[in-house]
C-alpha cells in the first residue's frame, strides 16, 4: 500500500491524528497518547494494513518532551509506517503498553523505561533491564548527568 | 488466629537458580534467572546489562566515523556487517553515489563474515550439546577466513573497515586468490560438518522438537535472521530490502517450517551454503574503480530522520539515526537481533529440560555485546 | 622354562624372616603401597592419555611442554592442585563434604584390587570377582551424591540427583551383559574366567549374544563412568562442573583421578570377560607368561582408547534419553541376549578351539 | 519394527561421526591447526595490514613528518592521541609555524580503529606490527611516538 492511500485510510480512523513525510523516508503518524493504544490494535488487526511486525521500538528525548517512536512493517504487505507518540510530562511520563498487541514490545519498553523513565500502563513486568534497581536517573535523556562515567567533548 | 504465609511466586516443588552471568552455555555474561521444578524449566528471566556500555549514549557525542568504529563492539561476530549499516545509513542520508566496487566488496566481506560467524556458531552449538570436537573443526575454517581479514582490513575481529563513502583501504592484491582458496576448501568441510553432527542420532534426538517457535509467535517476538526464517518466516532483509550489490545475485532464502531448535541449525548450516554460492557469484566480477569516495571531514547530515535494516549474521541490524544537521547525531538507536530473539527465550525454553534450555540457547545465536549494546 | 614368579618368592621370603603374623600385616602393608603406586600411576597417565588423544581428534598438538612429550605434565598439575586452596560453601554439611571424595577414592581401589593383571600379578581373587566388581562398582555413586548434596549447591545436587538416577538404571545392564557371559564360563571368579579362555576369548566363543553383550557393556559402562556422552553428571555446558562445582584443590583431584580410574577398571573388565584377560592372541607368548601384564594393559588400554574416541566426537544426551535409552533399548535386549546365550551354550553351539 | 531400524540407524550415524574424528585423528600429525606461539617467534610474520600499534617512523637523520596539524587527535574516538605542540621559528622561512613537543599515543586506550592513520595528510603516522603488547606497569602503555631531539622532516606540508 503507498504512503498516500495508508495516510487516507488511516485518517479516518482517527481524526487527530498528524502526518508528515518529510525528513524521513516513511509515512509518519503523530498520535497522542490517549489514542496510541487504539490506533496501534487498529493498525495490526486491520486487514487493509496487517502491521503485524514491530521491528523498531525506540525512546527519543525531544528536548522538553519524552516520546517513542514505533516502526512497523506488514509481513504480507511489505509496507513500512512509523508512529510517534509524545509526552511532555517529564517528571511522570506514562504511556499505553504495547506489549499485548507485539509481544517483542516487552523487552523494547522494559529498555525504554529503564533509559527514558518512561512507564508503561498494563506492561506485565515493568523494571530496569540493563540497569541496577537502585540506579538514580535515566541515562539517555539528554539533562542526564554523570560527571565519573561521561566524558564530553 | 494463625495466617497463613503463603509465597504466592513459587510452588512448593519450585526452585531457582542463577545461570550466569558466568555459566559455559550463556556464552558471555548473560545472567538467566531460571525457575525449576526437578529439571524441567517453569520460567526463564533475561537479566542483561553485565556489559552494557551504553554504545547509543556514546554516539551522540562521536562524529560519524567514530560511530562505525563502535558497531564493531556490538555484535562483534559480523562486526563488518554493522559497521556497513551505520555507512549505508550515513551514506543514504548524504545521498552519495558508491562505486560498485565498494558494493561488491563489502558484499563480500558481508558473507565472509556471515560465513565465519556461523563457523563460530556451530563449533559453538557442538560444544553446547556436549560434542567439544566440533568447537576446533568450526575455528579451523573460521581462521582462514580471519586471515583474509587480516590481511584486508588489518584486524580480525574488529576491522572498521567501511566507513562512510566507501572503504578504508582497497582490498589486498591477495584478496580474491585467498578468497577463491577458502571456498574450495569450505566445500569439503562442510560436508564433513554433516556428517560429524547433522545426522548424529544424539543430535537429532537433542534438537528436534525442543523449542518450538509457531510463525505467528516469531513475527510477533521480533524474531529476525536464522531464528525468523526457521519457523516460516520470510524476514531475509536482503530480499526484501536488498543492499549494497545483494541484488545483482541470486541467492535462496532459506526456509523452514518446523520452527524446531534442528530447524534452527539447519537454516543456518545452509545459509553458509548461500553464502558461499553468492561470494562465487560475486569473487570473478569486482569491477574496477574507486574504493572510497571523499567525504568532508566533518560530516554533517541533513536535518531528518534515516533508518537502515541490514542483515547480519544473526538477523535484522537497524540503524535509526535521527539529525538535527549537526556533526553528531541527536539519537542513534540499534535495532540489534540479537534483543528481540532473546526476548522469546521464555516463551519457547518453558516445559523443556535444562539440557534443552541450553540447546535452545546456542540455536539462537546470542552475542551478549549486540544485546547490551 | 624359567617361571618368573616374583610374587611368589616375595611372599615366601616375608615369611621365612618373620613371625606369621608380622609377615602378613607387612604385605597387606606392601600389597596397599604397591596399589596406591600403580593407582596415582594409572591415574595420572590416562589423565596425560586422555589429554593427548583429544588434542589429536581435535587438530591440536596437546601439552608437550613438561617433560619428555609433556610426560610430566599431569605431574606438575597434581602438585599444582596440592597446593591450591580447599574452598567451600558456607553452609554445606562440612563433614559429608569432606568425607565425598573419599568414598569415590576407595570404592575405585576396591574394584582394583580384584583386576587380574597377569597370573601372578591379583592381589585379591576370590571366587565371587564379577560379583564383588558390580557391588562396588556402584558405591562409588554415593560419593558422587554425598558430594553434590553436601556442597549447599543447586548445581551440583542437581548433577549428583542425576548421577543417582543413571547409576541406577546403568547397573542393571552392566550386571546383566556380565552376566550373560558368566553363563558361558559359569564361574564368577576372574582367574577361573580368564582360564576358561585359553580355549578362545570369550567374544569369539560366544559369537553373536556375547558381541552384543560387549556393546551393551561398554555403553552402560561409560555410563557407569560418567563419561560423555553420558556425563550428565558432570554436564560443562549445563552445569559447569556438576557435582564437584564446589571442590578445588586436591579434593577435586580426588574425583577427577577416579573417574580416570574408573574408566581404566570398565575396560579392565570388559578385557577379562571378553578379550581373554592377560592371554595373548593365539597363545603366542605362551612361554612367557610375564609378558601377561603387557597383553592386557594393551587390550585394556585400545578400549580406553574406544571409550575416549566416544567422548571427542559424539554430543551428550539428555536426562530423559539417557533413562530410555537404558529402559527401552539396552534392558530388554540385554534379557533377549541373556536367554539366547543360554540356549547356544544349552544346544552347544559356542565356538571354541 | 521401526525399533530395531532405529538401532541400526542409530549406530549408522554414530559411526560415521567417529569416522571423521577417527580420520583426523590418524592424520594429526600434519593437521595441528595451532600454533606453538613462542617458539615460532622468529617464523612468525604479521600481515602487512596488522594493525598492532600506532607508530611514528623516522628517518636516518631523526627527522619524522608529523607537522602537528592535531587531525589524528579530533578523530580519535578515545583521546588515545594527545599532541603537545610548540610554536617554532621555521629556519626556511623565517616565519611562525607549528611543532610538535611531543606525540603522546596511550596504547591502553587504543580500539585499534585506524581514524588516525587514516585522516592523517603527511603519513607521519602507521602501522607497526608489533602485537606484544604486554607489560607489567600500566604506564608504560602511554608512548611518546616522536623521538628525542626529532624535527619535522623538511619539505613536509600539512
Amino acid at each position: 500500500m503507498t504512503n498516500e492511500a495508508l495516510q487516507e485510510l488511516v485518517g479516518n480512523w482517527l481524526p487527530e491524528l498528524e502526518f508528515t513525510e518529510e525528513e524521513s523516508q516513511f509515512l509518519n503518524i503523530h498520535v497522542s497518547p490517549q489514542n496510541l493504544h487504539t490506533l496501534m490494535s487498529q493498525l495490526k488487526s486491520n486487514p487493509e494494513t496487517q502491521f503485524d511486525y514491530l521491528f523498531c521500538l525506540s525512546g527519543v528525548d525531544w528536548g522538553e518532551k519524552l516520546g517513542i517512536v514505533y516502526h512497523l512493517e506488514s509481513t504480507s504487505k511489505r509496507h513500512i509506517v512509523v508512529v510517534k507518540v509524545t509526552t511532555e510530562d517529564r517528571e511522570n511520563p506514562v504511556l499505553d503498553t504495547v506489549y499485548d498487541i507485539w509481544a517483542t514490545a516487552e523487552f523494547h519498553e522494559r529498555e525504554v523505561f529503564d533509559f527514558f523513565g518512561i512507564r508503561f500502563n498494563n506492561h506485565p513486568n515493568l523494571k530496569r533491564l540493563f540497569l541496577t534497581e537502585d540506579w538514580v536517573g535515566y541515562p539517555l535523556r539528554k539533562d542526564y548527568e554523570d560527571d565519573i562515567n561521561m566524558i564530553l567533548h | 488466629m494463625e495466617t497463613e504465609v503463603v509465597n504466592t511466586n513459587f510452588k512448593s516443588e519450585e526452585y531457582f537458580i542463577n545461570m550466569g552471568p558466568q555459566h559455559p552455555a550463556t556464552h558471555g555474561v548473560l545472567r538467566l534467572l531460571l525457575t525449576i521444578d526437578g529439571e524441567i524449566i517453569k520460567k526463564v528471566e533475561p537479566d542483561l546489562g553485565y556489559i552494557h556500555r551504553s554504545i547509543e549514549k556514546m554516539c551522540e557525542r562521536d562524529s560519524y566515523q567514530q560511530i562505525v568504529h563502535l558497531t564493531d563492539r556490538m555484535d562483534y561476530l559480523s562486526a563488518n556487517i554493522n559497521n556497513e549499516a551505520v555507512c549505508l545509513a550515513v551514506e543514504n542520508a548524504l545521498q552519495l553515489e558508491i562505486p560498485e566496487r565498494v558494493k561488491v566488496i563489502r558484499t563480500i566481506i558481508g558473507e565472509l563474515t556471515r560465513i565465519s560467524s556461523h563457523c563460530l556458531w556451530w563449533g559453538v552449538m557442538g560444544m553446547d550439546v556436549g560434542a567439544l570436537t566440533t568447537y576446533f573443526y568450526g575455528f579451523r575454517d573460521r581462521e582462514m577466513i580471519n586471515d583474509i581479514m587480516e590481511e584486508t582490513c588489518g584486524a580480525r575481529l574488529t576491522m572498521n573497515y567501511n566507513v562512510p563513502g566507501g572503504l578504508m583501504l582497497d582490498i589486498h592484491p591477495n584478496f580474491v586468490k585467498r578468497v577463491k582458496d577458502f571456498i574450495t576448501h569450505f566445500k569439503t568441510k562442510l560436508p564433513e560438518y554433516d556428517r560429524l553432527l547433522t545426522g548424529n542420532i544424539i543430535f537429532q534426538k537433542r534438537t528436534i522438537g525442543v523449542g518450538i517457535l509457531s510463525k505467528e509467535d516469531a513475527i510477533s517476538f521480533g524474531a529476525s535472521g536464522p531464528v525468523g526464517r526457521a519457523s516460516g518466516y520470510s524476514c531475509d532483509v536482503r530480499k526484501h530490502h536488498p543492499y549494497s550489490a545483494i541484488d545483482k545475485v541470486t541467492f535462496n532464502e532459506v526456509l523452514k517450517t518446523e520452527g524446531d531448535t534442528y530447524a534452527r541449525y539447519l537454516v543456518r548450516i545452509q545459509e553458509m551454503w548461500e553464502s558461499l554460492s553468492i561470494i562465487e557469484q560475486l569473487i570473478d566480477n569486482i569491477p574496477e574503480g574507486e574504493h572510497r569516495v571523499t567525504t568532508n571531514a566533518v560530516i554533517k547530515l541533513p536535518k531528518g530522520e534515516f533508518y537502515q535494516k541490514v542483515e547480519t549474521a544473526r538477523g535484522e541490524l537497524g540503524v535509526y539515526i535521527i539529525s538535527t544537521g549537526t556533526k553528531n547525531p541527536y539519537r542513534l538507536k540499534f535495532r540489534s537481533p540479537g534483543f528481540s530473539n532473546l526476548s522469546l527465550l521464555n516463551h519457547i525454553a518453558v516445559g523443556g529440560k535444562i539440557g534443552d534450555l541450553v540447546a535452545t540457547m546456542a540455536t539462537l545465536d546470542l552475542v551478549i555485546p549486540d544485546i547490551d549494546r | 622354562m624359567i617361571q618368573l614368579s616374583i610374587t611368589e618368592n616375595i611372599h615366601n621370603w616375608l615369611f621365612s624372616i618373620m613371625p606369621e603374623g608380622v609377615a602378613s600385616i607387612v604385605e597387606m602393608v606392601l600389597i596397599a603401597v604397591v596399589y596406591l603406586t600403580i593407582f596415582a600411576v594409572t591415574g595420572l597417565f590416562l589423565v596425560l592419555l586422555e589429554r593427548r588423544v583429544a588434542a589429536w581428534f581435535q587438530l591440536r598438538i596437546g601439552p608437550n611442554r613438561v617433560g619428555f612429550q609433556g610426560l610430566l605434565q599431569t605431574m606438575a598439575d597434581a602438585i599444582k592442585l596440592l597446593t591450591k586452596e580447599l574452598t567451600g560453601t558456607e553452609r554445606a554439611d562440612k563433614f559429608l563434604y569432606n568425607l565425598a571424595p573419599y568414598f569415590v577414592i576407595i570404592s575405585a581401589l576396591m574394584a582394583l584390587a580384584v583386576i587380574p593383571f597377569t597370573k601372578e600379578f591379583h592381589a585379591f581373587d576370590i571366587n565371587i570377582g564379577i560379583f564383588f566388581l558390580i557391588a562396588i562398582s556402584s558405591i562409588g555413586v554415593i560419593g558422587i551424591l554425598l558430594g553434590g548434596w553436601s556442597s549447599n549447591n543447586k548445581f551440583a545436587l542437581i548433577g549428583a540427583m542425576r548421577s543417582g538416577v543413571q547409576t541406577i538404571s546403568y547397573e542393571l545392564s552392566v550386571g546383566l551383559s556380565l552376566l550373560t557371559m558368566v553363563v558361558i564360563t559359569g564361574t564368577l571368579q576372574l582367574s577361573e574366567i580368564i582360564e576358561f579362555q585359553k580355549n578362545g576369548w570369550l567374544i569369539v566363543q560366544g559369537h553373536i549374544p556375547a558381541i552384543i553383550a560387549f556393546m551393551v557393556f561398554m555403553i552402560s559402562g561409560t555410563a557407569e563412568t560418567n563419561r560423555a556422552p553420558f556425563d550428565m553428571v558432570e554436564a560443562e555446558s549445563e552445569l559447569g562442573a556438576g557435582f564437584h562445582t564446589e571442590y578445588s584443590g586436591m579434593k577435586f583431584a580426588y574425583f577427577f583421578l577416579a573417574e580416570f580410574i574408573n574408566m581404566f577398571i570398565i575396560a579392565a573388565i570388559a578385557t577379562t570377560m571378553f578379550f581373554g584377560g592377560w592371554l595373548s592372541p593365539f597363545g603366542i607368548t605362551e612361554s612367557l607368561p610375564w609378558l601377561g601384564v603387557f597383553w592386557f594393559l594393551a587390550k585394556t588400554m585400545g578400549l580406553v582408547f574406544l571409550m575416549m574416541w566416544f567422548r571427542w566426537t559424539f554430543p551428550r544426551l539428555r536426562v530423559d534419553q539417557l533413562l530410555t535409552l537404558e529402559w527401552k533399548y539396552l534392558l530388554p535386549i540385554n534379557l533377549v541376549n541373556i536367554v539366547v546365550m543360554a540356549l547356544i551354550v544349552w544346544l552347544n553351539l559356542t565356538i571354541r578351539f | 519394527m521401526s525399533y530395531f531400524s532405529d538401532i541400526y540407524n542409530g549406530i549408522r550415524t554414530l559411526l560415521t561421526g567417529m569416522s571423521v574424528t577417527g580420520k583426523y585423528f590418524l592424520t594429526s600429525r600434519k593437521g595441528a591447526i595451532t600454533q606453538q606461539y613462542p617458539d615460532n617467534r622468529d617464523t612468525l610474520k604479521m600481515f602487512d595490514r596488522f594493525r598492532g600499534e600506532v607508530i611514528m617512523p623516522h628517518n636516518e637523520n631523526n627527522e619524522h613528518r608529523c607537522t602537528g596539524c592535531q587531525k589524528c587527535e579530533i578523530a580519535c574516538p578515545n583521546g588515545t592521541i594527545e599532541i603537545i605542540w610548540d610554536r617554532g621559528i621555521d629556519e626556511v622561512t623565517g616565519k611562525k609555524k607549528k611543532k610538535i613537543d611531543q606525540f603522546v599515543y596511550h596504547l591502553s586506550m587504543c580500539t585499534m580503529c585506524a581514524l588516525c592513520i587514516d585522516v592523517c595528510p603527511t603519513d607521519a603516522i602507521e602501522w607497526g606490527q608489533n602485537f606484544e603488547n604486554s607489560v607489567y606497569d600500566r604506564s608504560a602503555l602511554t608512548r611518546v611516538l616522536n623521538k628525542p631531539g626529532s624535527k619535522l622532516m623538511p619539505g613536509v606540508e600539512d
